[in-house]
């Protein structure tokens, strides 16, 4: 569905609602020149740099946190066979919101002062510092994004696409609403009746929505809030393989390349390892 | 005596720099332990928040993400980036934030992308993150580095975000929110700015450090004032907090700040 | 609490969680020279401009929408009395949001074209077209706003002021964060534990809210989602008294300088009927 | 023969203008009773949004108000203006745009705003609302209004909402996303707009009018085309859907447009 050489709203936080499994399926699918938009994302960005599916990505951050760096990244990057271009994580959330009301640029103040406004890889015009026409302070305009697709990935859809979200949102309905098409991945589908009885729980209502796709565990290793918490040896052992580009290689093999589906990757980390994952209640994780 | 490793020093002495009823940035990691501390002790009604979108979080083990789902439960709203980064950050209601990073100058400009030449670098590092956010718009900006030699430097490979930028009337310039860098925290010293220049000042040694050994690892001229006192100790009581909030050792068991 | 002379966000939209009662509560403390800043308030900018406590308006709409025309609004506007600067409501919106984001302005694709452009009343850029720096197109900046108080009705709070709200939120999640003060009204109680269970469902966080109001029917006539339905009989009824001066002043005498407080006002209006317009399930009206 | 109001008449005739699918902004009155009454003969899947925040809406009474808690249960969202105006509206997702007037000029602009001067205007309108978001981005934008002389007017006392400005080339000059007016609606007959210079044109009469009657009522210089078509007719079905739809005849016993 996504072709080579398009470009793409990016979903999930941090640790939550990251779209593993879409991740995994562009690297089965051989997709490449992908250009990837948001503002930070983990393991799923290491997967695509990794596995030379995407070879742009205009981002805040990338590294595990807690857990440390972005190996394959690092690495694509040294190679030069990654470019990165460089905003924060307001500028990129802004950039979203922009392209979502379909309006040019939005304008912020951050990056002012810094390489973030000096420095570019490939985008002719990454930000564009003006006088404020009303108070004559200096402001600083991010050109707004509209990708070809946006990914993100919920809790809830009903068959007509009408999403819900729980938890935090991050980035993800300014996200959802500035792509050309968007891709919804739930865990879980519910019927419209259960939509139409809270419509002040939508999040993403279906007219935005093109395609949908169920599957548990979307986000594994990674968690989706009142579904499952992270896995933690999972991650731990991803981070510690793509130390070493044979490590990474193994990790995608083994993992990603290895298995037909999305079903025979929950089948490989375990059903009842999965389970064990499952969220408890009033947590959430 | 107390006993103490050197992340829980860190953690201790960061967590002064958070007042009560203060809104605070926790991010993870050290800021995380600083601020969860705090709560603990001294600053029971700071507002921790998390750039994710949680507000007054209240987590009951230590996050490892800021989008962490252990940050939800008991905060008291959970929405979005744009409400943590543009409708509380950019409008000026954040008091303190939290930042780390691999290259600072003299006057705390911050380096948290690369290291080598932007066209073509030898390391790859996060990027900014919320960071250049946090650094343009938070009224005060604690630091936290490992001190080594080569990342106090005269010139940063890369500026991520700002400090005083080129020194007084620079932030103005921009017409940046936040007041900039007010402490910068390493296993070695406690630094503040001289607010006359705004550049780097020694503020205090840790124990078992001397001025030279803090001279001896930064590549500017660091300001020394004639008195130097010795940096706080933690007290038994701030240890078996942190132990209490990160039980497994998570945070505490790591290596580095 | 609210200086003569202030410039408020006025919460609501159309006939939603009007803050009436606080309307009447400015009149009966004899308000002068107060600013609205709004999208489409009704029944409230009529109370306020006729009894003379608003003197300048940016809205975007102000009627009984099905019910007719502003008949107060229009006579002031004649008088010369009130001046409206006159913005549409997704300028307005907009201008609420640049207000929150703390930026001097925001871009949109509206006025442009039109008097809206053209014509201003007091401000002395009410708008800025400008040249994309990115595309090139034409695009209209409209200047936000952080007056300063803003006035918002919900439907519940916690002792420490985080709200949540059912049904529609209009523009008043940008209008409660674009304030320099939040004065939050609410129709009724609830213990922080309640919120701190659902935190994705708080509309407003408590750092923002500097006074909360706890009141019932705040805003009879209009209508409050989940707790009542407007009045349609009151308002028929004030909306044909306020055709003349003379029926207006009767409205004002009898309704809101007549009674000392809200309960008071209720109590006019009496229990009992205000009992029969109490929200069913599951419609909410 | 089927007997019908002027209401009806013109409620049944606005409904033909909306295609099944299309998302359509509701608002009140006329509009909403057309967009009802479209969605429960040809157009079941049509796409009923209102400006305050609900979508796909399905009342079960009719609104009074955008915002009226008759548009929430069983539409599939309710949130906001910056959805509705922005996200949806602006981004250029709304087919169908209904607006009334109190004046309009040969290109479909429209005054909603001032009668009389600006500097010291003789009647103040409701002003704009969404009208001047709808007139801007809108893919096509349906005006009804009762015909009045003094309202179809050569020169406007104000210009709130943009139809097609100057004629051809004015709405692409300021990035207008939508496509301006498509239709006129009157209690005496259907206008369109020439292709060519963008001035409305008269397309069918009303049963019981004449063109003549039109010409008699408008103040500038009206494109009729040689073959003008009488406006079909509501059928019994229409009518009966109308009054169940509108029990109370909240909008069916008004008098006007």
């Amino acid at each position: 569905m996504v072709p080579d050489g398009a470009d793409l709203f990016w979903g999930g936080f941090g640790y939550q609602r990251a779209p593993i499994a879409f991740s995994h399926e562009l690297v089965r699918q051989k997709k490449r020149n992908l250009t990837v938009h948001t503002c930070g994302s983990e393991v799923d960005l290491e997967i695509m740099a990794g596995a030379g599916v995407t070879t742009r990505f205009e981002i805040a951050f990338v590294a595990i946190e807690a857990l440390g760096l972005a190996n394959n990244m690092r690495r694509r990057v040294a190679e030069g066979k990654v470019e990165i271009e460089d905003y924060s994580n307001l500028a990129m959330a802004m950039r979203f919101l922009g392209g979502a009301l379909n309006v040019p640029f939005m304008p912020i103040r951050s990056l002012m002062g810094t390489d973030m406004v000096e420095k570019s890889r490939y985008r002719e015009k990454k930000v564009e510092v003006m006088d404020c026409p009303f108070t004559g302070e200096k402001i600083c305009l991010v050109p707004s994004l509209q990708p070809d697709f946006s990914i993100v990935h919920v809790q809830r859809v009903d068959q007509t696409g009408n999403a819900q979200i729980d938890g935090i949102v991050g980035e993800d309905l300014e996200g959802s609403r500035c792509g050309k098409k968007l891709i919804v991945l739930a865990e879980e589908l519910i019927d419209e009746e259960e939509i139409r009885t809270r419509p002040d729980q939508t999040k993403i209502p279906a007219m935005y929505v093109d395609h949908v796709v169920i599957l548990p565990y979307v986000a594994h290793p990674m968690e989706c809030h009142d579904y499952y918490d992270y896995d933690l040896e999972h991650l731990q052992m991803f981070h510690k393989m793509t130390r070493t580009e044979e490590g990474w290689q193994e990790y995608l093999e083994n993992y990603i390349l290895g298995v037909e589906n999305h079903y025979a990757y929950l089948e490989l980390v375990g059903w009842e390892h999965l389970h064990s994952l499952r969220a408890r209640k009033p947590w959430g994780y | 005596m107390v006993t103490y490793s050197k992340i829980e020093f860190l953690a201790a002495c960061a967590s002064r720099h958070v007042n009560d009823r203060e809104n605070v940035f926790g991010g993870t990691g050290l800021p995380l332990l600083a601020a969860l501390l705090a709560k603990e002790t001294h600053a029971a009604n700071a507002n921790l928040i998390s750039e994710a979108g949680f507000i007054d979080a209240k987590p009951r083990n230590v996050p490892l993400s800021v989008a962490d789902s252990r940050y939800y439960y008991r905060s008291s709203a959970a929405i979005g980036l744009i409400e943590t980064l543009g409708f509380i950050l950019q409008a000026g209601r954040i008091d303190v934030g939290f930042l780390g990073a691999a290259q600072i100058d003299e006057y705390g400009n911050l380096n948290t992308t690369y290291i080598g030449d932007y066209d073509s670098p030898k390391v790859r590092l996060p990027g900014s993150g919320g960071g250049n956010d946090i650094a343009s718009s938070a009224k005060r900006l604690i630091i936290m580095m490992t001190h080594d030699k080569r990342k106090f430097v005269k010139e940063l490979d890369h500026r991520t975000s700002p400090g005083h930028l080129e020194g007084p009337g620079s932030r103005e310039k921009w017409s940046l929110v936040g007041g900039g860098p007010e402490v910068v925290i390493t296993d070695m010293c406690q630094m503040d700015f001289d607010p006359e220049t705004l550049r780097i000042r020694l503020a205090s040694v840790h124990p078992g450090y001397s001025v030279q050994d803090v001279l001896d690892n930064v590549m500017f001229d660091l300001i020394v004032p004639d008195d130097v006192p010795v940096t706080e100790e933690p007290t038994q009581h701030q240890i078996d907090i942190m132990h209490r909030l990160d039980p497994n050792g998570i945070y505490l068991s790591k290596g580095g700040g």
